[in-house]
């Protein structure tokens, strides 16, 4: 994609082209397109003036949708002209961000065709990043993406796109099958991804275990973690090997750092006392060939997290302490169009469904969705004794 | 291609057809793992089908012909099957053993060392920064480059005590999670939005801008006859909602911008429930290209955390066991007003016991 | 008398006159001391010197025809001095272990068993009730003498695996300080104030009655001519602060006042950090004399706690090792909507994780 | 003091004059006197109607004085006139609830001739309370008491009467003189206690050792824990006697409780590391023959407790994490003055300090009474990024 044009010089991005790590700035040289030169040099000034040189997006997008693309205009557009529009399309990732050299072949050439020639593999959320085009790019690369069977993500007050851990694919400790469950979850919801009409964004993550490797506790307004109700599974050999490998004290290493202390190692042989377990995952995590999660798996769903914005970060909270994840995942699907359909109804525009939650309170907002309180739910009873009585005596007329 | 009709609401492709042929035959068979070096396990399922995965570095802005690089050495080495991590890394599937450090040798001679697997430091997850977004108060490539340059030994060798995340975001949005890692870098701004007004009036809505300031800092004005807003300064703690939603309340600062670190969060539930990240250094200046203070920073907590934490034991359980007391005297980072929270649970950090190391 | 110059400002009496010969020598130079038998312990001093303790029940609410007698008592067993306790118990100060015996069956001779040290269940601190207070959701000795008699032998034995704390408050002033008790019995209201608007012009201000109200509930209002003000019902959770800002809000109700448990709380530092105590119980009705419904479910946790903790475990240090849900599953007690926060903080107490133990 | 008055009739209350725990309808019963009788009646009302029969007090008291008395009328004066003004007197209690008998009595007199001949022995501030008398009783009541030297304690928005536990009249643990500083604090402070001037109320507690026998990180805006900066001394001969007694697992009841799990037993000898010890007396509790607290003693001083009304209820919060408590208190009167101004000037009517403090913000707080922060105060670093930032570069004009 070479041709002849005069480099801008980038003194301070040249100094990071240096080191071990992989360069971005080598990234930006690669492409070698005109809008790849002016992003260099409009980030060299910022590196200069420490500020950066990009304006507020407004509406630019495909037909029909109202997401998957990020506006975005240059301050300094007389200066740098190739990148006066620069949008990013948001194009969803395939589950746990699996392809084949072919389907990424294929992707580059879209992109060399209609963009910079740059990406993020992949953005935080999950999505294909395609970073940086003009408008009147945004049509005919969805038309070609979609025809290589791409779709764009979420963006906006929409479902966004969900994204989940590899899973059952390669992972011996997944409780269920996250790749389908993304699968099936983004195909059912298409229409909510695409048409913003939330009060706020709604990201859904699958995490195949409590390792949660998706981080989907943190960065999910509903999050789906594997888990299991019945005994972890003990190889007692392996334990014994682990002990005599050298490499783990099972006592110090794995006994003493459960969090419940449900574990008796007497140099022989490992006892866990299940009824205690809280499935934190850490003897596993240090024994992978000789504890097993049980064969009763399925997952919670935790619901809530979200970043700073502004009323504070959240984490998930339980909202399901266990289901069994079988497609078509119809009873969860029921609750989540219960819960939709309420904060849709209900909740301020820019309120996330945590700080929704907080608002109505928890035991408001289960009443309504109608699921039971359960005292998993909490990690401890309320303290302060200001309830809203309800089951009074009323006086009589 | 255009005259075909107009396809929408594809959603992604179906994953099946990513998949190499031995994952999709042991797909949920999987029964252990083992690492074999830095960057490299393997995967046994109960079949005794063996998958091998190579982990490789990456910066996660990539140029398509670095992905083009990458899909020509998945076709040399793992029959065309690759994948990317949630931490941005590309891992190559393979089920040959034999095509590991042939591979390894390739990925290193391309600039894309391979590490981050177990007890290591893996890729900083990130966002756009200067690079693409409009609020950003500090790039967020240049400052992960840097960092990761400094820490690359960490990623390419298992020497640490336990997993260490460290994640950068450009502003307080946060779109790097950065809550909830061991190692945070934030990018703050520290000074009240510059009004616009003779723009505000015709890109904003008054009444919604208005009631996106969380501390009630926005107040509507007239001003030099137009209907704007004012801005209460002293209410002002720069979280930039105001600006997110009005685009003339430009919040961006050269001088006052620059960076926090921040400490000790995690979302696995191994061992301890997932947690916050804590502040650490409430302020380090903007100083690219190479951003020594940070870089420093960083590799201070890290140090610390190499030299005293447990095995197995992630940045924040360390603190913990030790006291924040121990975690500032260890590192010599100052203690200041700034690290008492004000907000709105301010009270539940207060330390409401005896329970003190005294010293 | 009445001649003299009135006497302000003395403040109270110095203590030491009121010490036993023996403190006063030893004070400060006590070396351990030792729990000899319910409700008798030796103290040591570096000197050798011994100082008996022998402890008493009191109602608290004392006659003083009781005073009198325990004065008696004190001449005749303990060189006349006594003192009570934090927790309302009467304490004799005995030189001679020859006159414990004697002491404690003339004591009991009285009506005042002798116990609560140790591992035991000690006196209850309560406040006035229907006894003095206008506020009172419900009666506090009456509640007390109903409880205690009940647990009574727990009083009398060291039969716990550790201290056990009750407490109790007629309303959510809580002069109790039934926050941080093991188990608290708590008068509540359930209905919003009645409003006496003929009365509220006179007896109150408007505008700090109206700021007195923590959800806003209060609000002013014209009623049938007079300027008065209004509750909004919904927003009303009874605190009762209106009612103690303006004698005009009657927050008694005999239909809905009542008692609700509270369990798990401490303040001692001894291994775990002082903890509030948690709603266990939302409402149980006033049901005098003897309040069956309380004293059973006082009795139910404590015999859950004596059967299941380990030595040394406070109620909320159990309760936190084997977790909420199996606390009301052990107990039987019903888990409800109430007991899950929704004030201030309430977002604190949610579940942020997968530990849980499933059942 | 009894005469021929005709009893009323109370089966109600009748019923709790059985049983093993002493009754305090006993109690009334034996003051006999018409007050006693009258208080009976509205109880057995009270019993019967579940409902108190109370009204607001009003402003009664003692010349000269704001606080110390308790105003209570009846709103059913016409039933029972002798408790149709009901008032109660707070007396300040010795430290440490010490006394001879000679003292009792004399106090028992002066309330056989001005009052119901009740009381409560204490109130749960610390307070003797004595409970029910008519207005016109209330200063020659005062003025005996005065006389026998005993003087009122504190109600109402002014200092509380202080209290502390036994201390080193009785307790081998305690770091300072609890009773010592009770007094004296209680003395410097006479006016404050007397005059209401301050936003709401201010308690003060003294608590010579962690275990907090007096409450105070409960129950008091003040409260002054007595702790030990050195090692704990160990007499390793009581230790092995513990050991070999057989009431004490050593391994199992001390070291796995200790929270920082900072001893070591090996079955014959204990080792400490102090340096991680965070003095929360659990094993010197369990073991007061072999272990003590360490020689270089003082106390914590934290802040802020309180019942929940209106905003939660709060505990303490470490303001001094350790100060040397020696007479006369200087520094710490200094302090506590400089924090008395500013909540004069700046709290809130019926803002208790614990409230004011995190309205303003303790890093705030901090600055205004000139304390330097310092990372014991809290648990915990905030984990929000809204950071009022001062230090930074203006514009040039
Ligand atoms: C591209 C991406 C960062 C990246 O470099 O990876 C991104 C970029 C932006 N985010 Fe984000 N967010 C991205 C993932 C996140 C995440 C992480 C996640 O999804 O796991 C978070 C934290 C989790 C969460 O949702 O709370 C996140 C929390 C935010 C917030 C704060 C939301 C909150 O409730 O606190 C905003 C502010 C907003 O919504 O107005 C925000 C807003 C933005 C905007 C649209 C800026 C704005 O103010 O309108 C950014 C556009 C940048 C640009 O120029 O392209 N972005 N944003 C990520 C999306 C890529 C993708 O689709 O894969
Ligand atoms: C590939 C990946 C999932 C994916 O779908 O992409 C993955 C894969 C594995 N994770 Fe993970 N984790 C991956 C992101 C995460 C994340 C998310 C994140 O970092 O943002 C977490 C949560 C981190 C946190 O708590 O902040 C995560 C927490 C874990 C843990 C818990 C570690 C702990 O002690 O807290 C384990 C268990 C272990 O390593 O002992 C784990 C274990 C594993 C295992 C061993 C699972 C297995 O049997 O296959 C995999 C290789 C481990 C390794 O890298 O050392 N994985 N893992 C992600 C690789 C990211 C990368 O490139 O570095
Ligand atoms: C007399 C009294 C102090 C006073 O000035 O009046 C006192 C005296 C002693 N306390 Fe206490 N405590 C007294 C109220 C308290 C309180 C306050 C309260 O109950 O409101 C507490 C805090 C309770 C809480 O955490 O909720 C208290 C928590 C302790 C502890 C910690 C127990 C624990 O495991 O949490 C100890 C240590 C122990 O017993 O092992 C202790 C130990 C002691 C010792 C052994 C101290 C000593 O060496 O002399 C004394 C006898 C103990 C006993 O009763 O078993 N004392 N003690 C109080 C007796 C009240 C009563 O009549 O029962
Ligand atoms: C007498 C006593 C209860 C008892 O039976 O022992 C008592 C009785 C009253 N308290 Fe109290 N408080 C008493 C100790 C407490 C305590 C415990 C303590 O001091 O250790 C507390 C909890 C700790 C605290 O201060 O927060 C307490 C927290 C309250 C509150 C709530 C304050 C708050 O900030 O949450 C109120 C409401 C108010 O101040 O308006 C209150 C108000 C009252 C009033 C004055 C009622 C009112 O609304 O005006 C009660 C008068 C009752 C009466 O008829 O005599 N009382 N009050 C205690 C004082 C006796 C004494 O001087 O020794
Ligand atoms: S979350 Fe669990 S199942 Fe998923 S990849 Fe991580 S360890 Fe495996
Ligand atoms: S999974 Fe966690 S809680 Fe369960 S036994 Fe293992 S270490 Fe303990
Ligand atoms: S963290 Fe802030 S500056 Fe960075 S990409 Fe997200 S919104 Fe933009
Ligand atoms: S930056 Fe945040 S706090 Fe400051 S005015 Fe804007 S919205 Fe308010
Ligand atoms: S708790 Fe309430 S009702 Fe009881 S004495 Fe205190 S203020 Fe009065
Ligand atoms: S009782 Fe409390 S919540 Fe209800 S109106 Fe009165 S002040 Fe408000
Ligand atoms: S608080 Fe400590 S010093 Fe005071 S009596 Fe209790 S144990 Fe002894
Ligand atoms: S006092 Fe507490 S923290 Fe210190 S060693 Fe003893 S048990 Fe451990």
């Amino acid at each position: 994609m070479s041709e002849e044009r005069k480099k801008r010089e980038t003194p301070l991005l040249d100094e990071l082209e240096s080191g071990p790590w992989p360069s971005f700035v080598k990234e930006i040289k690669k492409s070698d397109t005109p809008m790849a030169d002016d992003l260099l040099g409009v980030l060299e000034r910022s590196y200069e003036e420490h500020i950066g040189h990009w304006k507020h997006g407004g509406l630019v997008g495909v037909m029909g949708y109202g997401g998957g693309v990020i506006g975005r205009y240059s301050d300094v557009p007389q200066d740098f002209p190739e990148v006066a529009e620069f949008h990013t399309m948001r194009i969803n990732q395939p589950a746990a961000w699996f392809y084949t050299s072919d389907a990424l072949r294929k992707i580059t050439d879209i992109w060399e065709r209609h963009g910079s020639g740059l990406t993020n593999m992949h953005g935080s959320t999950g999505d294909i990043v395609l970073l940086g085009c003009k408008t009147e790019a945004l049509e005919p690369t969805f038309a070609e993406l979609t025809s290589l069977g791409f779709d764009l993500g979420g963006s906006g007050s929409d479902m966004r796109t969900p994204s989940c851990c590899i899973g059952q694919a390669r992972c011996e400790w997944a409780c269920y099958d996250t790749m389908g469950a993304c699968y099936d979850f983004t195909q059912t919801y298409q229409d909510e991804l695409h048409r913003p009409a939330f009060p706020y964004k709604y990201k859904l993550k699958f995490a195949g275990c409590p390792n949660d490797c998706v981080a989907s506790v943190a960065r999910s307004d509903m999050s789906f973690i594997g888990v299991w109700r019945d005994d972890i599974k003990v190889d007692a050999e392996q334990v014994k090997a682990y002990a005599a490998s050298g490499k783990l004290d099972i006592q110090q290493d794995v006994c003493d750092r459960c969090p419940t202390r449900c574990m008796r190692w007497d140099g022989a042989s490992l006892a866990i006392d299940n009824a205690n377990c809280v499935k934190c995952m850490h003897c596993i995590n240090a024994m992978p060939k000789a504890l097993a999660p049980g064969d009763d798996r399925g997952a919670a769903i935790l619901i809530g997290a979200k970043a700073p914005i502004v009323g504070g970060a959240l984490l998930g909270s339980v909202l399901v302490p266990f289901i069994k994840m079988e497609p078509p995942y119809e009873e969860i699907k029921e609750l989540l169009s219960r819960i939709w359909d309420l904060w849709a109804e209900y909740g301020k525009n820019r309120e996330r469904v945590g700080e929704f939650i907080q608002r109505l309170g928890l035991g408001n907002f289960l009443e309504q969705i109608g699921l039971e309180p359960v005292p998993e739910m909490i990690t401890a009873p309320r303290a302060n004794p200001y309830v809203f009585y309800q089951d009074t005596v009323e006086e009589e007329a | 291609m255009s005259a075909s009709p107009r396809k929408t609401d594809i959603g992604p492709p179906h994953y099946e057809q990513f998949l190499p042929p031995v994952v999709k035959k042991n797909y949920g068979q999987w029964k252990y793992h083992e690492i074999l070096k830095p960057g490299v396990m393997v995967h046994v399922a109960a079949s005794g089908d063996k998958l091998f995965t190579v982990r490789a570095a990456s910066p996660r802005l990539l140029s398509i012909v670095t992905i083009r690089m990458f899909a020509d050495l998945a076709d040399r080495f793992s029959g065309g099957f690759l994948r990317f991590t949630s931490r941005n890394n590309v891992e190559f599937l393979l089920s040959d053993p034999a095509n590991i450090d042939p591979l390894i040798a390739a990925l290193k001679k391309e600039g894309f060392p391979v590490g981050g697997i177990g007890p290591s430091i893996s890729n900083c997850v990130h966002t756009q920064g200067w690079v693409h977004c409009h609020s950003a108060a500090s790039d967020a490539s240049g400052v992960v480059k840097a960092v990761m340059d400094d820490l690359y030994p960490h990623f390419a060798n298992m020497d640490m005590p336990g997993k260490l995340r460290i994640a950068f975001a450009c502003c307080l949005n946060m779109c790097g999670a950065v809550h909830c890692s061991d190692i945070a870098i934030l990018g703050i701004h520290r000074k009240a939005p510059k009004i616009k007004h003779s723009d505000l009036p015709k890109m904003c809505e008054i009444p919604s801008l208005v009631s996106s300031c969380p501390t009630g800092a926005v107040r509507p004005a007239t001003v030099e006859g137009v209907q704007s807003v004012e801005i209460i300064e002293e209410q002002c703690m720069y979280c930039g909602n105001c600006f997110t939603v009005c685009p003339a309340m430009k919040i961006a600062n050269a001088e006052n911008d620059g960076l926090s670190i921040w400490v000790g969060g995690k979302v696995s539930n191994a061992r301890t429930e997932p947690k916050f990240s804590k502040l650490a250094i409430p302020f380090l200046p903007n100083n690219p290209p190479r951003w020594p203070e940070v870089v420093g920073a960083v590799r201070t907590i890290v140090d610390a955390y190499a030299a005293n934490a447990r095995k197995f034991e992630r940045m924040g359980e360390w603190i913990e066991r030790i006291g924040w007391p121990s975690f500032f005297r260890l590192t010599d980072i100052p203690f200041s007003k700034y690290h008492i929270d004000d907000f709105k649970h301010a009270g539940e950090t207060f330390r409401r016991s005896i329970h003190m190391r005294q010293v």
